[in-house]
């Protein structure tokens, strides 16, 4: 069985469609990478697939998913370990020393959230990922602000959670060396069909 | 010997609140001072 | 040597921690000492019993005004010189401050039952303490909210400085906003220049005695406020090894 | 659940976390409004139910916009969204920390700025009973109010704007109840409505909340 | 500098911008306070003027903590501070959009309000007045706070605990004056105050929060 | 004349020196690229290069300085176009036709700046650039969030910038392209010294 499947998924930001036909399935121990261009619609897809917005057209199937967007969900003044741990007993996760060393924190596990760098803060919300103990994990640019050694630490992360049944599908413009598909959205861009009947299409602007 | 006629309770009054605010902010102070210099003092002793 | 070597951490924490016990030892007596020998005044024919509480009072309002000036001259010398030390005073100053105004404002609305025949009049003295108490407050959450002890040290320092214009100017609004309805002169405080000396000696002694106390109660928390900083200098340091 | 409740209890009690700050407007309000009105003691008497009641309620309002507001800005709301735990749920704890860190230490408060306004003596008691009734209707409509207006940008005075006009009940049974108090009157029918509010609100707003939490999430 | 006010008055008038909000609260403010003090009007009649202060005052303190939170969460204030523009102009262009936006509003309803709350009529030339005359202050009293809080998280409530003592001389001036307006007293020495203590912030009192902002930048 | 010059800085974050030691100097037509692991002291140098915060030690000399850190400065209510100009009113730079065009964002001016995908604000962060008229641009980490497509833009905008007598620092963790000198701040890290008498201490708190 697949973790995550869309069929036929269209989906829509500001009114407007941003992709449309979009179908794939996870199945586990699978990574699928998400590239478009900016503003295709990549970070409004994942969070369709997340439950967070409904689809305009088409179907998601899953659960057991965890969303890390741009936000990273980190309370600045709660200290590293604390945010975990809070994020650990609100899904019911595995303890937090894992996702620590997972992600070399275990140095500024008593350091408060916003005393943190970019790159720092960046690390704790990807070792989030760990504790929530979900199996599919949707990543919208997870290496942003990383540096090079961060990027190999992130990228093992995965490779272990992959490696234990799990899946991810992850939007990024960068190169991860994974061994993972590719699914490019630059194909499904939704096309503006023209308006069917011009002087009275009313209804078309309620879509 | 000390004579408070009928406002006694309001003398007692006056000093016993008087009295309890007072002795908290001294032993809050002294408090705050001796956690300070123990987590201090094991800091050094430790490294 | 000029007197900004005391403002020196090291220095500081030397002569304080030399001086303490016995201001330490002076405040208990004087406190102790003045309150006691208050409390085995005879009644006054007018007041009763309740002549007493000015031993707790008076000195209590003279402390929480000092104190506030006691802050502001440290602020002063923090934005001016930048010695650490005089932060951590005026920081160290601001509970203390606080609750001797707490201590004047509760007495005083205990020892008004009786005599005015209320808790709390709206008296521009009153209010002004009131108002007094509302700048300490906002000093000390100013002071507990910002991260960097630089930055809370000046954003406080600049507080108290427009905080101390203020709250003259408060006093000054307060005395015009009560006047312009009635002429409350009933209700003001009895000045106390025909105080009997039977009161005299014992307030005498126990203004210095909650002054003394006053010093200890800083000197202590100053003491601490230096500890507490090397001791996060420490941490820092730590965690970034 | 408890996690919930403790993070955000943690979170006001921590350094800049707000507790306290409510508490302290509402001091500063009740003694605005002698400055405001005069000093007279008896005129201060008689709308001392009032103004108490006032305060108590914006004191509360002005603490509304951080039940969801922080949360969402770090993401921390689409987090919780997507957490095995209902939505209602969570909405009715971050209700409840609220009226922990602020309700309830107006309630306690209260009396204390009630002599200050010279507010009467019968009516000490019912101040607090009503406030206890009441408070927690006012932690609930905020948490339903910030939630309406969770992702738009100074939501602030949106917020009060929405919210005000559903104090408004709570208000008027919670000071009537407390002038009775005054006048030795019988307060116990406002009393009653007081709490049949209350009751209504906490049982049904929650789901009103998380609903709009939803629609503010997509 | 008029690049930046103007931007600041595009920000308030557009969706969510806040504009009319602060007028709205000021609006449920005074008409919440009839149902805490009860309808009877000699009494409303008589509080007028210090509730109209007051609620002033508070509408003009919620719409503060926007003068520089919304410009530092988004990186504006860094970009601003490392302008061609001395800082304290900034401040003062910035307190100046605030009071066009949050005062002016306020002076020009003021005069409906009184009406509902029964202020009398010689006072209604005075509350204007006086509300010309004060509200400035406040909006720069209130750019001192906001400059003050405005990097710490949850400065809202914070705000107003460092604000309202500042307000209190303009408050009991203002007030006093519009009391006198209303009993036919001479209103002029608390508006000469008022005026004077006006004059006083406004030239001082940027100093003080470009410097505090300038802590809180770096 | 060098536009930027620093000698022997240190700067501190959280009372702590970040990096310290570091000189260097950037004329006409430099670019200098600054590399180093999270958490180093990249921002906290930036920060201190465009004074909004004091060295510890050292000396800076340079102004027209331009900075644009993590947060982009925009308005969201505003449109593109608005958010430019008011940008370049504020740094009496030059109109904003060439800067919008430089990032791809005419077909975008119009629409307000909330509307806009994460790439698509920082494409329009970086044209803030342009229209400050500033000469030396201070850029911290400018291409996160941006496609393959939009980092070729933005090395466009940076030579052009360049060969017109500019300069620029640049603290980024991937590559841009650019024929640039680097700068690792690794050995510069601060070095953490004894504390010189153990129990005494107390000055050192307050350096
Ligand atoms: C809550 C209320 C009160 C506050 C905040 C308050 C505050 C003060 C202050 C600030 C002083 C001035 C100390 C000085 O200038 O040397 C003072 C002195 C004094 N107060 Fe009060 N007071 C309060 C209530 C009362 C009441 C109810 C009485 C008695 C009827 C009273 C009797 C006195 C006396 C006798 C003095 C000393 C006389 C003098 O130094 O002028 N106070 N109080
Ligand atoms: N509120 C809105 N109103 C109208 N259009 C919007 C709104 N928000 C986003 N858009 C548009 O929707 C499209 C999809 O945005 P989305 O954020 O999903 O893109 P993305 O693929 O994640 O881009 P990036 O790589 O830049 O993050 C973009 O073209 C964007 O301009
Ligand atoms: N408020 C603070 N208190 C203590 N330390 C802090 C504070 N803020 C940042 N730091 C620390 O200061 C150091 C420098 O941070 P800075 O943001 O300059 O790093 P950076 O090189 O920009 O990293 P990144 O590549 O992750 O953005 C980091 O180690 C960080 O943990
Ligand atoms: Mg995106
Ligand atoms: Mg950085």
């Amino acid at each position: 069985m697949s973790l995550l499947a869309a069929r036929d998924l269209a989906v829509a930001r500001g009114g407007l469609r941003a992709v449309e036909g979009v179908s794939f399935t996870l199945d586990a121990g699978q990574a699928l990478i998400l590239r478009g261009p900016n503003g295709i619609g990549k970070t409004t897809l994942l969070r369709t697939l997340a439950g967070l917005q409904a689809p305009v057209a088409g179907e998601v199937a899953g659960d057991d998913i965890a969303y890390a967007g741009h936000a990273d969900g980190l309370k600045p003044a709660l200290t590293v370990a604390e945010n975990l741990h809070f994020w650990s007993a609100i899904f019911g996760g595995p303890p937090i020393d894992a996702a620590l060393s997972a992600m070399n924190l275990t140095e500024l596990a008593r350091r408060p959230a916003h005393a943190l760098s970019a790159g720092q803060k960046r690390r704790l919300g990807l070792a989030r990922l760990i504790v929530t103990g979900r199996k599919v994990w949707l990543l919208d640019e997870p290496t942003v602000s990383l540096d090079a050694a961060s990027v190999a630490l992130f990228a093992d992360m995965l490779r272990g959670h992959l490696g234990q049944g799990g899946a991810a599908l992850i939007a990024t413009h960068i190169e991860l060396g994974l061994d993972a598909q590719v699914l490019d959205l630059t194909p499904y861009r939704a096309t503006i069909r023209p308006p069917t009947s011009r002087p009275a299409g009313f209804n078309e602007a309620f879509a | 010997m000390i004579e408070l006629g009928k406002y006694a309770g309001t003398v007692l009054q006056a000093y016993g609140v008087s009295l309890v605010l007072l002795l908290g902010i001294v032993v809050q102070t002294i408090r705050a001072n001796a956690r300070a210099r123990a987590a201090l003092q094991e800091h050094e002793n430790r490294g | 040597m000029s007197i900004w070597e005391y403002a020196n951490p090291v220095k500081f924490m030397r002569i304080s921690g030399a001086i303490l016990p016995w201001v330490a030892a002076g405040a208990a007596v004087c406190c102790i000492g003045g309150v006691v020998w208050g409390f085995l005044t005879p009644l006054d024919y007018r007041q009763g019993a309740t002549v007493k509480i000015i031993f707790l009072h008076v000195p209590s309002a003279l402390m929480a005004i000092n104190g506030w000036l006691m802050m502001l001259v440290a602020s002063l010398i923090w934005l001016i010189r930048r010695h650490h030390v005089s932060a951590l005073v005026a920081k160290a100053a601001a509970p203390v401050g606080a609750v001797m105004t707490l201590i004047a404002l509760v007495t005083g609305a205990i020892w008004g039952q009786p005599m005015w025949g209320t808790w709390w009049e709206w008296d521009p003295r009153l209010t002004s303490f009131l108002i007094l108490f509302l700048f300490y407050l906002g000093y000390i959450a100013l002071w507990a909210s910002v991260e960097d002890a630089d930055s809370a040290a000046d954003l406080t320092s600049v507080l108290c400085l427009v905080g101390s214009v203020f709250a003259l100017l408060s006093r000054y609004a307060v005395n015009f906003w009560n006047q312009g309805l009635h002429q409350g002169a009933s209700l003001s405080v009895a000045p106390g220049e025909r105080m009997s000396s039977v009161y005299k000696y014992p307030l005498y002694v126990s203004m210095l005695g909650f002054f003394l106390l006053f010093l200890a109660l800083v000197l202590v928390r100053t003491r601490t406020e230096i500890r507490l900083r090397r001791l996060s200098a420490l941490l820092a340091r730590e965690n970034r090894a | 659940m408890k996690a919930l409740l403790i993070r955000d209890l943690r979170l006001a009690v921590r350094a800049g976390g707000g507790f306290g700050l409510a508490l302290a407007f509402f001091l500063i309000l009740c003694t605005l409004v002698p400055f405001g009105v005069g000093p007279e003691g008896g005129q201060l008497s008689r709308i001392a139910p009032g103004i108490l009641w006032v305060g108590a309620l914006l004191a509360c309002l002005l603490s509304l916009d951080r039940i969801f507001a922080l949360d969402h800005e770090d993401g921390s709301l689409d987090l919780l969204a997507t957490a095995p735990l209902p939505l209602e749920g969570a909405v009715a704890i971050k209700a409840l920390a609220h009226w922990l860190t602020t309700g309830l230490p107006l309630v306690i408060f209260a009396p204390v700025l009630g002599l200050m306004l010279h507010l009467p003596g019968p009516a000490f008691p019912w101040l607090v009973v009503s406030l206890i009734l009441g408070t927690p209707a006012l932690s609930m409509l905020g948490a339903f109010g910030a939630a309406m207006t969770v992702g738009l940008r100074r939501g602030g005075l949106l917020l009060s704007l929405l919210v005000l006009p559903l104090y408004i009940p709570t208000l008027i049974f919670g000071a009537e109840a407390v002038r009775r108090g005054a006048i030795a009157a019988d307060p116990a029918p406002p009393l009653v409505f007081l709490a049949a509010i209350t009751l209504a609100v906490l049982a049904l707003v929650p789901f009103a909340a998380a609903a709009a939490l939803r629609v503010n999430l997509r």
